[in-house]
């Protein structure tokens, strides 16, 4: 199958290129960063743009940078570049433990964490690894005015966000909490590294007594697409994250999460994989708080 | 795939009725609904476009009414072609019982989809099929309960139609004929 | 139409083409070079059209040939140097590591790009940097013990 | 391997000849081959499993600036032949359905080709595709085999009057009587067997997609006619039947297919109705016309095989001897409109080889076949028996386990000892030692340490398991087998032709895709001529060049062409040597002579010796002073045809460790010993090997062909349809146990054909053997990780 026809390809150098390309009010644009959940709709004619803009040259979103205890990472960062740079804490290890299995080389040569928080689909795995970091995307519409909105506010389920369509997503905000902090992104897909049946991402963060001050988790894989599992935070919040409690978070999360069935895995597996998925990612994220990992 | 749930409309059973089978009012409540043209009594066609986050999928389909007992039940079946999306096929019962001024509507949906929509995996259009139900009835009910759709309009548009009409028949699409649209694109 | 010119195996190809031409389909019909090839459709899962775009193994049927105008990008015919095969066709030969040769272009420019990134891997890393190329006939036996073969070769060169 | 290797080019790990191509891309498939000015085809398929047509408008399609022509089935349906056509039908009763290129008046599977739009380039014959508007109206989809013979069933082809396409029973005699005796007979031994295990094994829809997807190339000439280049295995059966089909006198009629194909594996054997619709408008249209099929349409069309479900009983005694096999085999066909193979065929030959290598007393075997709403089954490597072989390597161990024996022993005592063996549903065994092969598995197995590893692991709450399966497996197909079941010869055929430089050409009919067969022919012809392989070529898969074959199918290669070939070089060397001892005045013939590094040597007296290429230039260039009878020219083509069938025979073994919490394992090993017969070359025999146990464990575990309630596929792109990465699969561990061939002239055997049917059964039972503790009997594919938790479920409550 071959993309339907595409009448203008344009590939700004600056931002206030991109605005006055946003500004054209052509109908039918999409907006290209790495192109690989993008072109699948394209090339499979369920998106029909009649103008693509590709952001590949826009150096200005391609960082990571950490100021005053945030670390602020470029919508353009692609995977490799995420899983390669030594600028990443652990306790943002899950943000390279997703990108270090996304897809396959190829893929993780050109998909960046702006695209795949753009697109959204239910089962994939930066979403859910933003959600758990509570992560800040920080939009820019074409009059140059910025805003920022929680990961929890960002997510609409599949496909949708609160992105508008005149609206570019610059970078993310992690805010560090610095010693005692860990995290950690695990999945099952039948096939290594495919798309996650359920992935869980978690972020743990232990005051001086050892006890979890903080705690997020969220799931991918659900037919609502990257979600939070409150119940299961609320059972770990205060304690000292031991295997008795994660199992009792883990049975809460999966009363509190509905899973759907279908040829791979029935909805029973999906709510076994939370338990198994989820005891692995909080003990990864506790040793890695404690530096152990 | 199956779709049940109910909803409380601000209107009483013979204008919810009316309402549901009014194409103008259909027209503003469908979500994305581009053009509702009747072609006999108990048809219509239709052209409405699923907007499911950058997709756009342009359906252009008919819908038939059966077995309608006014003011209280009725039957719609919508068929609709969305191209290389494949195709979308909803059965929809609805019934409507009183409750004080308002009215109780319930629908059973049975939705079959088709390529592509198919592959998309039942779940996903579950959940778009839910979210496209809501929105339609939140639109029937501003437009209900909003006193700009006076008694008076709605007469005259029935009349227009054909004096001798009998209300039962006039044909209607729900929105649920839009239920079932969602692109699985699936990203890395 | 858009007009690009796109480097490929160090020659410039410039060219007027629609919009919506992919890379993979200027490669093998702009360019001539049929040795990359198609194996699946809109899913871009199968890796047979993988090549390098500024030395790094990316899949041509998953970017518009716009997407790489001014790019310089080497497919299988670009490999070997006057004749000379590289080592990793070398082992490939040696090894067995190809039957019916349509998943090979595929395989060899993700893994030349492969093994500048890991110079000593490890089996499974070397499997799990394969997961982007389907391959149907071997079994991946052979194509592992080429690729390390030509790891070992290069411990060998280095010590 | 230099020149001096002479005679030993058998056995020699040569690196491939096809390799240099390859390897630089410079190999040409059909979907590289450009003929300029060719046009391009896509189809407008099926959105619907059962719906009648009511009306297809092409009318917007057609205005597209660019398209030439667009066809649909009311209009071919009076200007080309409706299949069945006898050259692509079996000689066996069944119910063959009539169809054409494009759907007629209805459609029968989600995918079937309704409308052919021919445009200047693909991206406009896709945009035409677009806009053609078709009017269905549903019926009701038959999705279920067994529904499907139900006698309310909707009847999916109205003509037929049945759902059930094909049905046989295999074992009793010819005679509805004999039968009626031999299962009443069978049921005795049931009713007083000691141990009786009754089971219901379920396969599910799969099977071996090439990374090649379909391609066909044609171009028409009124004088030359129609040329066709395909990606087939079966050129010159294609050529008969275009020819047949189209109204096109043979002799106007090629088709090549390329030397470089991309896979094969049984999806590229059957006659399809594309090729007749894309070279129909070759001619009609007078231009050359391409079509290279998409992965999309590849997985809703082709490549669905497996599909069946085995109520299989096995009876037995407490000393493990096996007295009695039942077996009621009942395979989803899908609508079977496919040329050659129809769907039925391969669940005919799998019930015809479901006894596998043991001995039975007594068997009652019946197949039933259905007519379902879904693509037609298309033959994929281990034709029509990757089912039944994964029911029977699960009963035999299920019998094991129920009288407390171990599987490895249970098997060895009931193996064939003794070959020749006819089986008990009539098939040959010619040769081979399966008793030795199994000792050799069971000696690189080392049973006993594992079984101590196994105790220890338990103890450590780990669960390790270790799981056997065997087969034979058909080493090409004999004309005795091949007439009845495809109405074609089975004899190998190959030319060999000597040039006066002393450098050989093979032609030969078959059609590769990927096996290595310029490399392992080379060998062979230099080890008979003394000569370097560099001096030999091949030319496979063109009608116009090649010996008359019925294509590359059931491992052919090793077993039919390759002694073909080794009978003409013989043949050659025959006049050769009596030429050069005419020449010499030497009372000798060809037994006295021998070909070695270049040269030919009398044994008598090697002075008396001439070089190869000196006496191969003299019997070509200088045809004078020749022996009485004799005439110049060098030139053979050999029929091949084997005394009786024949086979070769595998035996794997494989451990598993199962992880209790999610179901999941992990192959930690697998064993092989291989019955290959004489190896060529090991390099690609053991490819063949990894290859098929690989495809095996795939289609075991990972890949799937599913349809919803309304028949749409749900798996048409590798996102869905699942294929093992190398990360999800082992290294394998191959080791041989050949037995050389009596019945071909090099010993060797066929192979690689039917490698896949025993892995599904060792595999689950090793995952069953890791479970003994919990008692667990798995007996429906796929494998797959949610399956086994929930066994886990039921057998902890």
């Amino acid at each position: 199958m071959y993309p339907a026809p595409i009448h203008r390809y344009s590939r700004p150098l600056t931002l206030e290129e991109l605005y006055a390309l946003l500004n054209s009010n052509d109908d039918d644009v999409l907006v290209l960063a790495g192109g690989q959940s993008a072109m699948q709709a394209v090339k499979s004619r369920m998106l029909r743009p009649s103008h693509v803009i590709d952001l590949q040259a826009l150096s200005e979103l391609k960082f990571i940078r950490t100021k005053k205890g945030t670390l602020t990472m470029g919508a353009m960062m692609r995977y490799v570049d995420i899983v390669s740079s030594d600028l990443i804490p652990l306790e943002l290890a899950a943000l390279q433990d997703a990108a270090s299995r996304v897809g396959d080389r190829q893929v993780r040569n050109r998909g960046t964490i702006g695209g795949s928080l753009c697109w959204n689909y239910s089962a994939a795995c930066t979403p859910a690894t933003v959600l758990a970091l509570d992560g800040k995307i920080n939009l820019i519409s074409q009059g140059g005015s910025t805003r920022q909105i929680a990961a929890d506010d960002f997510f609409l389920g599949p496909l949708e966000t609160a992105r508008s369509e005149s609206e570019i997503l610059l970078s993310v905000d992690f805010k560090l909490r610095g010693a005692k902090s860990g995290s950690a992104y695990k999945k099952w897909g039948l096939i290594t590294d495919a798309l996650p049946v359920i992935g869980m991402a978690t972020c743990l963060h232990f005051d001086n007594t050892d006890r979890c001050k903080h705690v997020r988790i969220a799931l991918t894989g659900l037919a609502n697409g990257a979600e939070r599992c409150t119940a299961a935070e609320a059972v770990l919040a205060g304690t000292d994250i031991s295997a008795e409690k994660i199992t009792q978070a883990m049975s809460a999360a999966c009363e509190e999460v509905s899973t759907y069935s279908d040829s791979i895995a029935t909805a029973a597996y999906r709510h076994q994989l939370i338990k198994t998925i989820g005891s692995d990612v909080l003990n990864i994220a506790k040793k890695r708080a404690f530096g152990l990992a | 795939m199956e779709l049940k749930d109910e909803v409380i409309i601000g209107a009483d059973r013979e204008k919810v009725f009316r309402a549901l089978n009014d194409p103008n009012i259909l027209k503003q409540a469908i979500p994305g609904c581009e053009a509702i043209e009747k072609t006999s009594d108990d048809n219509y066609n239709a052209t409405v476009v699923s907007k499911i986050g950058p997709l756009k999928i342009r359906f252009k389909g008919q819908a038939t009414i059966s077995e309608s007992n006014f003011p209280s039940d009725y039957k719609i079946t919508g068929e609709g072609r969305g191209g290389p999306a494949g195709h979308a096929k909803v059965v929809a019962s609805v019934s409507l019982t009183e409750k004080g001024k308002s009215t109780r509507l319930t629908y059973v949906v049975q939705a079959d989809i088709g390529s592509k929509l198919a592959q998309l995996g039942g779940a996903l259009v579950q959940k778009t099929a839910k979210k496209l139900s809501t929105q339609f009835f939140e639109h029937l009910n501003t437009l209900l309960s909003s006193n700009s759709l006076a008694e008076k309009d709605t007469e005259e548009i029935s009349m227009t139609n054909s004096p001798t009409t009998n209300w039962a028949k006039v044909g209607a699409i729900s929105t649920i004929l839009v239920v079932g649209i969602l692109a699985w694109i699936v990203s890395k | 139409m858009a007009k690009i010119a796109i480097r490929i195996n160090g020659k410039l190809f410039q060219e007027d083409i629609p919009e919506r031409m992919l890379l993979v389909d200027f490669i093998r019909e702009s360019a001539n070079l049929t040795g990359t090839h198609i194996g699946c459709t809109y899913e871009g899962v199968c890796g047979a059209c993988t090549v390098h775009l500024d030395n790094e193994a990316v899949k041509s049927c998953m970017l518009l040939a716009a997407q790489a105008d001014g790019h310089d990008i080497t497919t299988v015919e670009g490999l070997a140097q006057g004749g000379e095969l590289t080592a990793l066709q070398e082992a490939f030969k040696s090894e067995h590591g190809l039957q019916c040769g349509f998943c090979t272009a595929g395989i060899l420019m993700n893994m030349t790009d492969f093994l500048k990134q890991h110079p000593n891997p490890s089996e499974q890393e070397i499997r799990e940097g394969l997961i982007g190329n389907l391959c149907r006939c071997t079994g991946y036996v052979h194509i592992v013990n080429a690729v390390l073969k030509v790891v070992q070769e290069n411990q060998l060169k280095k010590a | 391997m230099s020149q001096e290797h002479g005679k030993d080019w058998m056995g020699a790990p040569l690196p491939r000849k096809e390799d240099r191509r390859l390897l630089t891309g410079k190999g040409k498939y059909v979907s590289d081959i450009v003929i300029p000015g060719a046009l391009h085809a896509v189809f407008v398929r099926s959105e619907y499993a059962h719906a009648k047509i009511l009306s297809i408008d092409t009318m917007e399609a057609e205005e597209l600036e660019g398209v030439e022509r667009i066809y649909v089935g009311e209009q071919i349906k009076h200007t080309i032949k409706s299949m069945p056509q006898p050259i692509v039908q079996p000689n066996l009763p069944a119910h063959y359905p009539t169809f054409w290129p494009l759907a007629v008046d209805k459609v029968t599977f989600h995918g079937e080709p309704v409308a052919l739009v021919i445009a200047r380039n693909k991206y406009i014959a896709e945009d035409a595709a677009e806009l053609v508007f078709i009017d269905y109206e549903e019926l009701e989809p038959v999705l279920d085999p067994e529904e499907a013979l139900k006698p309310d069933a909707t009847i999916i082809h109205e003509k037929d009057g049945t759902n059930e396409i094909f049905s046989m029973t295999f074992t009793g005699g010819d005679t509805e009587e004999s039968q009626a005796e031999n299962a009443t007979e069978v049921e005795q031994i049931f009713q007083n067997a000691p141990v009786v295990i009754k089971e219901r094994f379920k396969t599910h829809r799969t099977g071996i997609t090439p990374m090649e997807p379909r391609a066909i190339l044609c171009d028409w000439d009124d004088s030359d006619g129609l040329l066709a280049y395909i990606t087939t295995q079966r050129p010159h059966i294609d050529r008969l039947a275009l020819s047949d089909i189209l109204d096109i006198s043979a002799e106007k009629v090629q088709v090549i297919a390329p030397r470089d194909q991309g896979g094969g594996f049984g999806i590229k054997a059957p006659f399809y109705r594309e090729n007749i619709i894309i070279a129909y408008a070759a001619r009609d249209l007078e231009q050359p016309v391409r079509w290279v099929e998409s992965r999309y349409e590849s997985l809703m069309n082709v490549g669905q095989e497996r599909d069946q479900i085995n109520d299989m009983e096995i009876a037995a005694d407490l000393e493990g001897n096996l007295l009695a096999l039942r077996n009621f085999g009942l395979a989803d066909n899908g609508v079977g409109t496919v040329g050659v193979y129809w769907g039925f065929v391969m669940p005919f030959l799998g019930a015809i080889e479901l006894p596998n290598g043991y001995k039975w007393p007594k068997a009652d075997i019946r197949l039933k076949v259905a007519t379902t709403n879904k693509a037609c089954l298309t033959p994929s490597r281990a034709f029509g028996h990757f089912p039944t072989r994964f029911a029977i390597e699960r009963c035999i161990d299920m019998v094991a386990h129920k009288i407390g024996m171990e599987p490895s022993e249970l098997r060895r005592k009931n193996l064939v000892a003794d070959l020749p063996y006819t089986s008990i549903t009539n098939e040959y065994y010619d040769s081979g030692d399966f008793v030795k092969v199994w000792d050799t598995l069971l000696e690189k197995a080392d049973l006993t340490n594992f079984r101590l590893e196994q105790k220890k692991a338990l103890s450590e709450n780990k669960y390790v398991g270790i799981g056997f399966g065997c087969g034979v497996e058909l080493s090409g197909v004999a004309s005795e087998l091949f007439v009845p079941m495809e109405n074609q010869p089975g004899f190998g055929a190959a030319t060999v032709r000597l040039d006066p430089r002393g450098k050989v050409q093979v032609f030969g009919g078959d059609a590769p895709g990927g096996q290595g067969h310029e490399t392992t022919t080379a060998q062979v012809v230099a080890s008979e001529f003394g000569i370097s392989p560099e001096d030999v070529i091949i030319t496979t898969g063109n009608t116009g060049s090649t010996p008359f074959g019925s294509g590359s199918v059931g491992a052919r290669m090793g077993s039919y062409f390759i002694s073909a070939v080794a009978e003409a070089c013989r043949q050659l060397k025959t006049k050769i040597t009596k030429i050069l001892a005419h020449d010499l005045q030497l009372e000798a013939s060809v037994e006295h002579f021998e070909f070695k590094n270049g040269e030919v040597i009398y044994l008598g007296d090697d002075s008396q010796r001439s070089s190869f290429l000196s006496i191969v230039e003299r019997i070509i260039m200088f045809p004078i002073n020749m022996p009485e009878g004799e005439t110049g020219g060098l030139d053979v083509t050999s029929f091949f045809e084997a005394a009786k069938p024949m086979i070769c025979f595998n035996a794997d073994c494989c451990v598993v460790e199962v992880s209790l919490d999610t179901g999941d394992f992990k192959i930690l090993k697998w064993i092989t010993a291989e019955d290959v017969g004489n190896v060529i070359n090991p390099l690609i025999v053991n490819g063949q090997m990894h290859g098929a146990i690989i495809q095996g464990i795939s289609n075991t575990v990972f890949e799937e062909f599913v349809y919803d309630e309304q028949g749409q596929q749900l798996t048409a792109d590798f996102e869905h349809y699942k294929m093992a990465t190398a990360a999800d699969v082992p290294n394998i561990n191959i080791n041989y146990a050949t037995t050389p061939c009596p019945h071909t002239p090099l010993g060797t055997r066929g192979i690689g054909e039917g490698r896949p049917s025993s892995v599904p059964g060792a595999l689950t039972n090793a995952v069953c053997d890791a479970l003994r503790p919990l008692g667990i009997e798995i007996t429906t594919l796929p494998l797959r990780p949610d399956a086994i938790w929930q066994k886990i479920q039921e057998a902890s409550h």
